[in-house]
This record gives structure tokens, sequence and C-alpha cells, in this order.
């Protein structure tokens, strides 16, 4: 495979999903109506085809030639160089990243074929929808494989608006509205701290290239070549973060995640599983030669990750919205692969996030293939005993349970297990909340399964529910598969570890204060804390067995004894609330003041400023008198105004 | 014997006196004539140069312009008859219903 | 520097605002008529222009008089072409120009290029001209025939002009003194002379120097000439035959300017 | 030379030459219904022109022919010329009727003919005569564009103006010429300087002279301050597709041969006439914006808004081909840049006109245009796309082109006398853009959000809609893709300058002592060459 398989590849991987969003978008809705998914479908597989070759590449290659940057054109060129490459670095991380993307979403927008369709007609915008889509798969790979800062925050930017046109697809709801402006505005106090980061990086090293960028942070000098302070480092770094917060909902930016649930279920599984929030931790990833050049922001990282887990975790158990469970596990996840970034556990962290892709999409399909029965109903209150009802939804979703849970031999296990392994080495506090995460989560997912698919057969009232369609059931088996399955690239020798190990090996794993694996590795400490983590999944399954199959009374007996604490987690925390008081009101109040000013102070000013142009405008006319000699007077006289001016200025006439 | 600057000059007020013509004259066939007027300033411009520098460049050049002034004047006339059928008058200020 | 011309300009200058006056006052009007002022003054200024241009001649040679007697002859044809109220006296005046101009282009050596002025304009263009007009022709004499428009601005702007182009004229070296060219080149050392003088192209047969010169140098120029002439042609056909509805209004009936809109002096 | 040398050098010209005189004749065979013939040749000619164009690729900079040079602008000007050219041929595919579809166009083919001219030219009669081929046939095509009795009126307008404007260049080229004492343009700087140019004792005054005059006749040609007074007239009387066409074929003409007049100067200007074109560049954007405001006619809109964007380009011509660093650095390409984008764009604007007609009669007035928004959504699409970057948005070329011609000004180093000006330039630039949103987002509302909506006719017929379609697609590309045009406007930087360069080759050859006679050596300049051997000839 030579470079110029690489160059196409890549090349393909950004234009297919593109070019299928560019003709969906065109042609639309009068040539293509109800077959718009095949051009999607197309452009998706496509990529994904591509990713896989990429991947082939890469996993072929040897030592330092895994990394490659590959320069496709020069957007704004100009003499002194380019002043905007377009360019993709393709590496393994990147490899990872994009088969992961391309493949999650290859089901998903197989699965969307299916769902967005009522009694087999095609809903309202299903063609956008599917542009959309691709769209949405076009901005992630770019942001993937972008090879310069500026295509990363463009690739960024434009998750961002395709999470909004998403999330709102359903804009004539207005929760749904109200979901998609959240969620970008939430973004956009991310990406600005993101943006003054990047601008701060290109202040200090004066390029935007990750190679030169990077190669500066690892010598430690700026372009003027002055030493290259940790502060400013740490700076960067924090900046960063913000972004990353934003993009992948970490506290204090969560906020938009479980919203997000507004926007049809395939878009839940993209959002959650595969795009969009991943975008923060493969950035922190790809810099982490900046975050492991400072302490503190390692340290941030690694708290902040710790706390979202547990804090996200500890809300899904009492929420009873079934999408909106998984929202919040999806943020505790996340936390999961903060936790370990800032452990110096890059490698699992990507592993983490390559798993939890595959049951996350999952479970998110599975729910929609629920809600796709249930008639848009998602509530767990409102139905239970599914099991009989939808089988093989049940069957898939609780694979994805199970991946999730940690139960021992699944993916989410060996991926889960590794994070709170160094975790534990690194601080025995971020361990532990680590394992309480852990059990939570067991915990409250298998609640959702055994309220929803157990107990007596309910379903809410005229609904006639019936199993979804094979464009449907086919991603869910496939993802099944890979949920349960996928755990194993990691776990034999550590083959995942390995393959990434050229991209962490300078950062992530030669700065860690704990050297990777020079603690006794011996059976206890290694398999040991598998066996606590796995048996504690086990004991938490068994918990919620209990408590919602066996003895449904005594959550209603908890939830009244605990008021308090119930209500504080049912409220999520009252984040929202904490928002609307000390942001959004004032922000209003602000809002109200500042049209008081736009009214009279600025229309005021707009109307003497354009009042100029008016006013010239009504001078200048009476040049164009609409006769031809007019017209050859103006220009005759001109002329000579011109002649003599110039005349007398270079010392002429007489 | 006479110098170029002499040949300058005349030929700047036959090109002055064209250009009077096109401003003032309403009638449009005068106006053309006109700019016919300014080419014969240009004529004996280029030449009293080519004179100076002693080589017939400048000769071919006044030949072209009489070339230039032909192809306008076909033109100009070609024109001028639609015009005359339309509005049946060579008024300039005839043609002067856009403005603004 | 040699000049032929006194190096100030302001005689000129004041010479071209006599010239001014007396044009104003020559252009057609229908109100009061100026004629003979106007004839009174551009003379004057006419005269003053030559002795001018004649004012270094100290014995007058066959040369410089016939040069005065045309320029005159050419800038007094010029005049009437502008101010006579009649389109087919002004086409008459230009042949005139045309022929005084010829003339001057003999006396600079270019014989060809007079011959072919007086063949293509007096007799292809100007023939051309008079046709347009005859078929044009109105009864009587037209009111916008008789009226100049903004005469007073018109000649300003012109004259302004000229004043501009040829208040320079004493930086222009005089082809008397048949070295200054030369000497100019000479003087220069950095320069390379550009031509070789040795091949002077005005001696011997004006004509054949122009014929080579269009066969070879500007024989591009050539070509483009002759695909315009093409498309003047095919362009004057389309236009004229076009069909246009006729909108023609009776003369006698209609006020100036008020086809279309009121226009406003500018 | 031989003919072979006139067919590889000018293959493009002559093939659009021999097509033009084939589409005359297609014409003169006429049959009782319109039929699209001479339309689709055409067509077939301008595209074999522009392989022709691609197969010889970027020419070889010294190689000439008599009065030509083939520099990389003449490469630029070709494909810029040809393919807006294109566009321009479907949008006017159905414009003239029955009889004189063939001599209408010719006359197209031969105005793009002109332009390609004017690009090679090295002579001033050339560029006089390439100046003149460009604008000759778009007088016809302005009289023969439609029935109604502005057409006439605003070819008349054109025609007469563009004779005393013809007239002012004529004039201004013979002094040039009296100046420099030669016609070949790479020769003349030499003259110029030797005649001591800028501050001149001898003759250099005649020379700031012949510069203004050949300014003013180009500037005609541009629509700049003082000499757009035409231009709104003209736009309006012409059929929406001659428009169209006008608002490129003369600007590239004339900037172009503005390029190379500058070029040929070395861009050595007076101060004075870089004051002279700083305030031309100034008055023109916003005598334009400004007149626009008052406009309820579309077609006077996009006519107000042609002589602003003229004056943005003024701007890029003032910075000249090589100023400082950053992400344009050079003016000549970013003036080239835009021109092509702005033919375009502009195109697109006026194909919206063409395509459509309401109550009879082609739409124009910003009345005319409501309801097209619903009633033909792709259409406004494309035409919102064209106007987006005219507006200079992004995600448009247009928005490209004013980053370039902007930052070109702003790359000038600070230590350069003109800098401070050029930086005052570009705000006053940037303003203008302001002022002219108000309008463009007019034209824009017009389409979407306008009330009392109109019944929209489609008139156009399909090549209209393709030509309104490519012409907002080439908007997107090359926003995505600049470098396809710019790269090639960029190898101009040095080129352009190829008066000084060319002239010191010729200074050089000539001092090395007498060419070698036998035709092997290297003769670089045979336009030159055969003069010396026709005086020799005349010699003997």
């Amino acid at each position: 495979m030579s470079i110029e398989t690489l160059k196409l590849c890549a090349i393909l991987i950004a234009l297919a999903p593109l070019g299928g969003a560019i003709l969906v978008g065109a042609l639309g809705r009068p040539a293509l109506r109800g077959r718009s998914h095949w051009l999607s479908i197309l452009g998706v597989a496509v990529a994904f085809v591509c990713s896989l070759i990429v991947f082939g590449v890469v996993r072929g290659a040897h030592g330092e030639q895994t990394s490659a940057m590959i320069s496709v054109y020069d957007w704004i060129a100009s003499g002194s160089g380019s002043w905007f490459k377009v360019e993709f670095l393709i590496d393994p991380l990147a490899a990872i990243m994009l088969v992961t993307v391309t493949g999650i979403s290859l089901l998903v927008v197989i699965y969307s074929r299916d769902y967005m369709r009522d009694h087999g007609e095609p809903v309202r915008g299903y063609e956008r929808f599917f542009a959309y889509l691709a769209l949405f798969v076009f901005s992630m790979c770019m942001l993937v494989q972008g090879g310069n800062f500026l295509l990363l925050y463009l690739g960024w930017e434009a998750v961002g608006l395709c999470s909004y046109l998403l999330i709102g697809f359903y804009y004539q709801r207005p929760a749904a509205a109200a979901a998609a402006k959240k969620a970008f505005i939430v973004n956009r106090v991310g990406d600005f701290g993101f943006g003054l980061g990047i601008l701060l990086i290109y202040i200090t090293f004066r390029t935007l290239d990750y190679g030169r960028v990077f190669q500066m942070v690892e010598a430690g000098v700026t372009a003027s070549g002055d030493p290259l302070e940790t502060g400013r480092l740490t700076a960067i770094s924090l900046l960063l973060l913000c972004g990353a917060c934003g993009k992948s909902a970490q506290l204090p930016l969560h906020v938009w995640l479980p919203d997000a649930m507004e926007g049809p279920s395939p878009v839940s599984a993209l959002i959650h599983a595969a795009t969009m929030v991943t975008a923060g931790v493969y950035m922190v990833a790809r810099c982490g030669v900046m975050f492991t050049g400072s302490p503190t922001a390692m340290a941030v990282v690694a708290v902040l990750g710790a706390v979202t887990a547990l804090f996200a975790a500890t809300i899904a158990v009492t929420q009873t919205d079934m999408k909106r469970i998984l929202a919040y596990s999806t943020i505790s996840q996340l936390g999961y692969m903060f936790l370990g970034l800032g452990v110096y556990a890059a490698g699992s962290a990507i592993f983490h996030l390559f798993t939890h892709a595959f049951f996350k999409a999952l479970l998110f399909l599975a729910a929609g293939s629920v809600m796709h029965a249930m008639g848009g109903i998602i509530d767990i209150r409102r139905f239970s005993g599914l099991r009989k009802i939808l089988p093989w939804t049940f069957f898939t979703f609780v694979l994805g349970a199970i991946a999730l849970a940690g139960v021992p031999l699944t993916s989410g296990f060996f991926s889960k297990d590794e994070i709170i392994h160094h975790a534990f080495t690194h601080h025995w506090a971020l361990g532990l909340i680590g394992l309480l995460t852990a059990v939570l989560t067991a915990f409250y997912t298998f609640r959702m399964v055994f309220v929803a698919f157990f107990g007596t057969e309910r379903v809410p009232e005229g609904v006639h529910p019936h199993e979804s369609g094979r464009w449907m059931l086919v991603p869910l088996f496939l993802l099944g598969i890979g949920a349960v399955f996928a755990g194993y690239f990691g776990f034999p020798g550590h083959n995942f570890q390995h393959f990434l190990e050229p991209v962490f090996h300078d950062t992530f794993v030669a700065r860690s204060p704990v050297p990777h694996g020079a603690e006794p590795a011996g059976f206890w400490a290694q398999y040991g804390l598998m066996f606590v983590s796995g048996a504690l999944a086990l004991l938490a399954i068994l918990v919620a067995y209990a408590l919602y199959v066996r003895q449904p009374w005594i959550p209603d007996t908890i939830r009244s004894s605990a008021g308090r604490l119930y209500t504080t987690l049912l409220h999520k925390y009252y984040a929202d609330e904490a928002y609307d008081a000390s942001v959004v009101k004032p922000l209003r109040t602000g809002g109200k003041v500042c049209v008081g000013l736009d009214d009279y102070v600025v229309d005021g000013l707009i109307f003497v400023v354009t009042a100029i142009p008016r006013g010239l405008a009504y001078v200048l006319r009476v040049l164009q008198q609409g006769a031809i000699q007019s017209y050859a007077m103006a220009m005759a006289i001109g002329f000579a105004v011109i002649m003599w001016v110039v005349l007398l200025s270079t010392g002429g006439c007489g | 014997m006479t110098g170029v600057g002499e040949y300058v000059v005349v030929g700047a007020i036959l090109f002055a006196l064209g250009l009077v013509g096109f401003l003032s004259r309403r009638n449009l066939i005068v106006m053309f004539l006109s700019t016919e007027l300014m080419f014969q300033g240009v004529v004996v411009n280029v030449v009293a140069f080519s004179r100076l520098h002693e080589h017939v460049d400048g000769q071919a050049f006044a030949l072209f312009l009489l070339a230039i002034a032909a192809v306008e004047a076909g033109l100009a006339l070609g024109l001028l008859v639609l015009l005359y059928r339309i509005r049946g008058t060579l008024d300039a200020d005839a043609w002067s219903t856009m403005s603004g | 520097m040699t000049s032929a011309l006194p190096q100030h300009a302001y005689a000129l200058y004041a010479i071209f605002a006599l010239g001014a006056l007396g044009l104003y006052c020559l252009l057609p009007r229908t109100e009061r008529a100026r004629t003979i002022p106007g004839i009174v003054i551009g003379s004057s200024a006419l005269i003053g222009l030559l002795l001018f241009l004649g004012i270094r001649i100290a014995s007058p040679t066959s040369a410089s008089v016939y040069f005065c007697i045309f320029s005159a002859l050419a800038i007094l044809g010029g005049v009437r072409v502008i101010t006579h109220p009649k389109p087919v006296y002004s086409a008459v005046y230009f042949v005139l120009v045309v022929v005084a101009v010829a003339a001057m282009l003999i006396l600079l050596q270019a014989e060809f290029l007079a011959a072919a002025l007086i063949i293509i304009y007096a007799g292809a263009i100007l023939v051309t001209y008079v046709f347009v007009i005859m078929l044009a022709q109105q009864s009587g004499r037209p009111t916008y025939d008789r009226r100049a428009r903004e005469p007073f601005a018109a000649v300003l702007a012109g004259f302004i002009l000229m004043a501009a182009v040829a208040g320079q004229v004493s930086t222009l070296p005089g082809s008397q003194d048949a070295t200054s060219r030369s000497a100019r080149m000479a003087s220069d050392e950095s320069l390379p002379a550009a031509a070789d003088e040795s091949a002077d192209p005005l001696k011997g047969s004006n004509t054949a120097g122009m014929g080579v010169l269009l066969m070879t140098k500007y024989v591009i120029a050539l070509e483009i000439a002759g695909l315009l002439l093409l498309i003047s042609m095919v362009g004057a056909i389309a236009l004229s035959k076009k069909r246009a509805a006729s909108e023609r209004i009776e003369e006698e009936a209609r006020p100036i300017g008020q086809i279309g809109k009121e226009v406003k002096p500018f | 030379m031989g003919l072979s040398d006139y067919l590889s050098k000018l293959a493009p010209e002559l093939i659009l030459l021999v097509g033009g005189c084939a589409v005359l004749l297609i014409g003169v065979t006429r049959s009782a219904r319109p039929t699209s013939i001479a339309s689709f040749a055409s067509l077939i000619v301008v595209f074999l022109a522009l392989i022709a164009t691609f197969s010889a690729g970027a020419p070889d900079a010294t190689a000439s022919l008599p009065g030509l040079l083939f520099t990389s602008l003449v490469y630029y000007t070709r494909l810029s010329a040809l393919g807006v050219g294109l566009l321009i041929l479907l949008v006017n595919w159905y414009q003239a009727v029955g009889e004189e579809r063939g001599e209408y166009m010719a006359m197209v083919l031969f105005s793009l003919l002109g332009i390609l001219l004017t690009a090679s030219a090295n002579d001033l009669l050339v560029l006089f005569f390439a100046i003149e081929l460009v604008s000759v046939p778009t007088y016809v095509l302005i009289g023969l564009s439609r029935p109604e009795h502005r057409a006439p009126e605003a070819a008349v307008k054109y025609f007469f103006l563009g004779a005393m404007a013809a007239a002012l260049l004529a004039y201004g080229l013979s002094f040039l010429y009296g100046v420099a004492g030669t016609t070949t343009m790479h020769q003349v700087v030499d003259g110029v300087i030797r005649s001591n140019f800028v501050f001149g004792s001898s003759m250099g005054i005649y020379a700031v002279i012949g510069l203004l005059f050949v300014f003013a006749g180009l500037a005609f040609k541009v629509a700049a301050v003082p000499f757009h007074v035409y231009a709104p007239d003209v736009y309006e009387g012409a059929a929406s597709p001659v428009t169209g066409l006008l608002g490129f074929v003369p600007k590239l003409a004339g900037f172009v041969a503005l390029v190379k007049v500058f070029g040929m100067l070395s861009w050595e200007l007076p101060l004075a006439i870089q004051w002279l074109v700083w305030i031309v560049a100034a008055a023109t954007m916003t005598v334009g914006n400004v007149l626009a405001l008052l406009q309820q006619n579309a077609k006077r809109i996009l006519a107000y808004s042609s002589i602003a964007h003229t004056g943005y380009m003024l701007i890029a011509l003032l910075v000249g081909p090589v100023a400082g660093g950053g992400p344009m650095h050079d003016g000549v390409a970013a003036l080239l840049f835009y021109v092509t984008v702005y033919g375009a764009m502009n195109l697109g604007a006026f194909a919206l006109l063409a395509a459509f007609s309401v109550r009879g009669k082609p739409a124009e007035t910003l009345s005319d245009l409501a309801g097209l928004g619903k009633q033909a959504p792709l259409a406004a699409l494309a035409f919102a796309i064209c106007v987006f970057s005219l507006m200079g948005f992004p995600p448009t070329a247009g928005f490209l082109g004013k980053v370039y011609i902007f930052s070109s000004a702003f790359s000038l180093d600070s230590a350069h006398s003109f800098h401070g000006p050029l930086v005052v330039l570009a705000v006053i630039g940037v303003v203008n853009s302001a002022i002219g949103a108000a309008y463009y987002l007019r034209l824009v509302a017009a389409v979407y959000i306008s009330r009392d909506e109109q019944e929209v006719v489609p008139t156009g017929g399909t090549p209209v809609r393709l030509g309104l379609a490519l012409c907002s697609i080439a908007m997107l590309f090359f926003f995505v893709w600049p470098s396809g045009l710019v790269d090639r406007a960029q190898a101009n930087a040095d080129v352009v300058l190829h008066g000084q360069r060319v002239a010191t080759v010729v200074t050089t050859a000539s001092s090395a002592g007498p060419r070698p006679s036998d035709g092997t050596g290297a003769v670089v300049f045979l336009a030159d060459s055969d003069v010396r051997s026709a005086s020799d000839s005349r010699d003997e």
C-alpha cells in the first residue's frame, strides 16, 4: 500500500459522505424522496471501507512510519508559504477513530432507513435528515483526520452545527427547537474557550500545524525561540479542555446532552456513541503532548472526569426516561474516558471510547426500536414486560446492557476495568470513584432493563406494538456482536494499546508519574481488581433484580424515605435551575436593557449613519440625468479636472 | 522648418474642437462627426511624432486610426438609421428615457 | 534642450481663452446671435495662435508658411464643423479639415497617408455621412440643430483639456534641430541607443516602408482591422434591418427634450 | 515564423476567429423557425478554444508573434475569458430570436477574441485594436438585444460615449508612442525612461498626459468614476443576458489592459498617478454603492454594484504585482481572481433575471422578483448564492476575492511610502462592502420575503437555468478550491512586469553583439527582428 493509496482513501473518507450529503440535499425531494437513504448509505459505506483500508495500512506499518501527514491542497496559498493547508494526519489514533466513527455511523444510517418511516412512508424531511446525517459524518471525519488546528476547529464547529440541525430535526416541536438551541449555545461556550486556546497556540507558536506545534512543545520553545513556560502550556491546555468539556459534555457544560434526546433516536446514537461527544476525548488525546506537559492540566482532567462520572451516574439512577438514562450514562462513561486520560492511560481511554461506541450505539438504537414500537413513548414507567412483545429488541438491548454494566467478559468490562486499574495506581480516591461509578452503572442499567422488559406486559394506551423491521434489526445485531466481543481487541496481550503505542509513547506513557507496568504485575494486582469489579457489577445487577422484579415496593420506600436526596437527583442536582438563575436570568435582564439601548441609541446612530450615504446618493444622482451629452459632460469635466490636478502636482503646466 | 510642438498644438486644438462639438451639438450625426474630428487631431499628433522619431511606425498607427474611424462610422450610421426609424429625429436628447 | 516654442505657456493660455470665447459666441443658438463678435474674437485668436506658433521663424520658409496656412484652414474647418447649424455643411467642412490635415501630413513627409486620408475620409466615410444625412433629412431646420447644448460648459471642458495638453508643448523638442534626438541619446550614456540610426525609413519611398511594416510588424493589427471592419459591416446591417416599432413624433409638435423626461441642464 | 507558429501559439484565438465566422454563416442560412444551431455551434467553438488553451498549457513567457507576447497573463486571461464565456453563451442561448442569432452569437465570440488579444498584445496598436474588438461587438449586441426601445437607447449611449472614450484612448496612446518612440510595449519603458519619465525635463510630462488619457479610455471600459455614468442606463436598457456579459467582458479587457499598461511602465507610476488611482478607487466604490441604495430596478442595482466592484478591483490594481507578505501579497493576482469571480457571480444574478418573466416581460424590478423563492426555490437559491458572493459573504468565492484584495492592500511593507494610503483605502473598501450589503440584502429579501407575489413564468429555457446553476456552483467551488484560479493568477506576478524583464533581455542581447542571422540562434523577439530585417531589406 503506497502513500498514494492512503491519500486517496483519506480524501474519499472526507468526500464520500460530503458528496452524499450534497447530492441528497441538491436532488432532494423531487428526485429522491423515499430513496434518499441510498446515497447517504453509499457515501458512509465508502468512507467505512476506506477507513478499514487506512486502518490496515497503518496496522501493517512499523516503527516510526505509523503516522503520515497527507497534504491535499493549499486552500489559501501565498508566495510566502501556505496560509492554510488542507492536510490529513493519518496515524493509529486517527485510524481507530475513523473506523469507529464511520463503522457506527454506517450502521446508524442503515438503521435510520426504517426508523425515519411512519407506517412505511418516509417522514417529513426524510431527505433533509439523510443529508444532515452524511454531513455529520463528513464533519466528524474532518475533525478526526484534519492535520492542523484550523481543520480541527472547522470540523469541531461543523459537528456542532450538524448536531444543532439534527437535534432540532423536529423543529415543529418546541422542545426539540429549544434542545437544539441549548446544545448549540452550550457548545458555543465551550468553543469560545477552544477558540481562545487555538488563538493562544497561534500566538505562541506562530503556526497551527500539528507537527510544528507539537515539535516545539516537546522541545519546550516558542516560535521566537524563548523557553516555553509551563504556565502558558497549562493555559493552552485548560482552554482546549474547555472546548472538550462542551463537546464531550463534562461538568459543568453537560446540560445540553440529556436534552439532545429530542432529536430522532439514530441521531442520539450517532451523537452519543461515535461522533461529537468523542471529539473532546480525541482532542485531548491528540494534544497529549500539551496536556502531559502540564501536571496541573492533567490533574484537572482526571478529577473532572472522575467527578463527572460519579455525578452523572447518580443522576441516572433516578431518571425514568429511557433515553435520558442512557444520556446520563454517556456523560458518565465520558467521565471515565477523561479519567483515563487524566491518569495518563490514554490508550485505555481510547479503548473505552471504542467499546463504548458499540454498546452505547446499540443501546440507543434499541431504545429507538422500543420507542418506535411504543409510538414515541419512552418513559419506562409507562410500559413493562416488553420482553415478549419485542424479543429481538430485548435480546440486543440486554447485550448492550451487560456490556455497559461491565459484566465480566463483555467489552465494557475490559475497557472500564483498565481505566479503574490505572486510576488506582495513580491515586486511590480516583480508583474508588471509578469503582463506585461502575457499581452504579450496573445498577441503573439493569434497573432500566428490568422495569422495561420484565414484569407484567403493559403498553401505553392506543399503541399496537410491533417488532421493528429488518433494516433496524440487522444493525442492532451487528452492534450486539461488537458490544460483546469488541473488548477482545484489548485483552490478549494488550493489542489495542500496543497499536496506539507510537502515538502516546512520548507523551502519556513516558511522562506518567507512575510508569506503566512498573508496579508488580502479579495476579492480584492485575486480575484481582478485575475480579472485584466484575463481582461488584454482578452484585449490582442482582440488587436491581431484587428491587425491581422481586420486591418492587422497596424502591418506593427508598424514594419516600430519602426524599431530599431523591429529588435532588431527580432534578439532576438542579443544574439547569442553577444555570437558569445564575446565567440565563441575568442575561435576560441584560438583554432587555440592550434591547432598550438598541431601539433608541443604536437605531438612532444607524439612522444617522445610513442617512449619510443616502444623502450622498441624492447629491450624486444629479450626475445621472439620462442624456448622452450630460454623461459626456460629466466625463469630460471630470477628466479635465483630473488632468489639471495631476499635471499641477507633477510640476507641469508652465 | 516647423517643430513637432506646433503640430501637437494643432492636433490638440482639433481634438478639443471635436470634444466641444461632441458635448454641445444635439444632432447625433454632428456629434459623431465631432468624434471624427477628434481622431483627426490624433492623426496629426501621431504623424508629427512619427516624423520626430524618424520612422514610419507612427504613420502606420495613423492608418489604423483611419480604420477604426471607418469601423465606428459604419456602425454609427447603421445605428442612426435604426434610431431614426424609431423616433424620426436625430436629436440626441430624444434618447434619455432612462435615468437616475 | 532646445525648443521651438516659447518657454512660457501663458501666452498660449490667453490665446486659447480668446479662442474659447470666440467659439462660444459662434456655437448655434436660437436667441440673439453673436456671430459678428464671435468671428472677430475667433479670428484674432487664430491670428494670435499662428503668430505664437510661427514666432520663432525669423525668415519664413515655404514650409512654415504652408504650415500656417493649412493649420489655419484645418482649425477654421473644425470650427465650422461644430458651429454650422446644418449637418450637411458640417460634413462638407469636415472635408476641408481632412484636406488641410492631409496637406499637413505631406509637410510631415507622410505622402501615402495623406493620400489615404483623402481617399478614405473624403471619398468613403463622408459620402456615407452625407447619405445618412439625406436619409434622415427633416423638413426645415430642426430646433436641435439650431441650439447648442450647454455651449459654455462644453467650451470650458474642451479648452481646459486642450490647454492642459498644449500648455506643455515647450517641453517637446523641435524637429528642425536634426541632431537633437541623437544628441539626447548620446548624452545619456547609461542607456543604449534604441534603434539603428542608419536606416531612416523616411528616406526613399514612404509607401514601400509602410507596406513592409504593415505586413510584418503590424500584420496582426492588420488582421484585427479587417475583422473589425467585418464586424462593423455585419453589425450595421443587422442593426439597420432590425424591426422596431416607430415612435415618430412630429418635430413641430414637440419641444426640445420632451421625449422621455425633462432633461435639466447639467 | 511559419504558419505552424501561428497555429500553435494562437490556437484559441484562431478557433474563435474561424468559429465566429462560421457562426455568422450559419446565421445567414436562416430557417423559418428559430433554432439554436448558432448557439450550439458557438458553445462548441468556445469549448474547443478552451481545450486548445488547456492543451497548450501555460505559454513560454518569451514566445512572441509580431505585436504579441505570450506571458502567463495570456494563459490566465484565456482560461478566465473562455470559462466565463461558456457561461455567457449559456445565458445568452435564446436571446436573439430567429434571423439575427448567427450575428448575435458571432458578436459574443468576437468580443471574447478581443479579450484574448488584449492579454497578448505587445504593441500599443494591437492593444488599442483588441480593446475596440471587445467593444464594437458589444455595441451591436446591445442594439440587437431586445425589441424594446430601451435597447437602442442603451446602444446609442454606450456607443457614442464609447467612441469618445476610444478617441481619448487613441490620443493617450499617441502620446505614449510619441514619448517612447516605439509602439512595441516592452520597449516603451526604455523610451520613457530615456525621456526621463517621472519628473521629466524633456518629454516626460507628455508620458504622464498620455498615461492619463489611456487611463481615462480604459476607465470607461471598466466603469470607474468619472467614466461610470453610462453604466446604469446601459445595463438597464440591454436585455439581461447581454447585461451579464457587459459586467464581465469589458471589465476583464479593461483591467487586463490596465495591468499591461502599468506593467509596461514597470509599475513605476508617478506619485500623482498613484494618488489619482487611489482617489478614483475610493470614489468609484462609494458612488457605486451609495447610488445603488436608491434603486428599485434590480438591473440598475446590479449596474451600480458593478461600478462599486470596479472600485474594489482598482485597489488591487494600485497595489501592483508584488507587495509584501500575508495571505495574498500580489495585487495583480487578487485583481485577476476577482474579475473572473465577479464575472461569474454577476452573470448568475442576471441569468436569474433572464430566466423568468413577469406579466409577459422579463423580470427587472425588485417587485418582479417577489414570490420567486416559493415558485422556483432552486433558481432562487442559486441567485441568493450569487448575490451573497457579490456581497462578499462566506462560503462563496466573492468572499475570498474580497479577502485577497483587502489583504493585498494590507500586505505592503510598512516602510513603503504608499502603505498608509493603501490601508486607508482598504478600510474605505470594507466600509463600502458594509454599505453594499444593504442593497444586496434587498435583492435577496425581494426573492424570499416579499409580500404581494407575482406569477413568475420561467421563460429562459434550460440553457439559461444551467448557466445560472453553474454560476452559483462555481462560486461555491472556488471558495473551496481557490488555488485553481489563484495559482494561475499568481504566476503573473513576475511576468506582468515583462516590460522591464523583457527589456533587460533585449538590452543584454543587443549588447552581446549582432544576432545570429542563420536563424538557429535563440531569437527571442521575432517581432523585433522582423522589423530589423524589414528595415534591412529597405536599405538594399
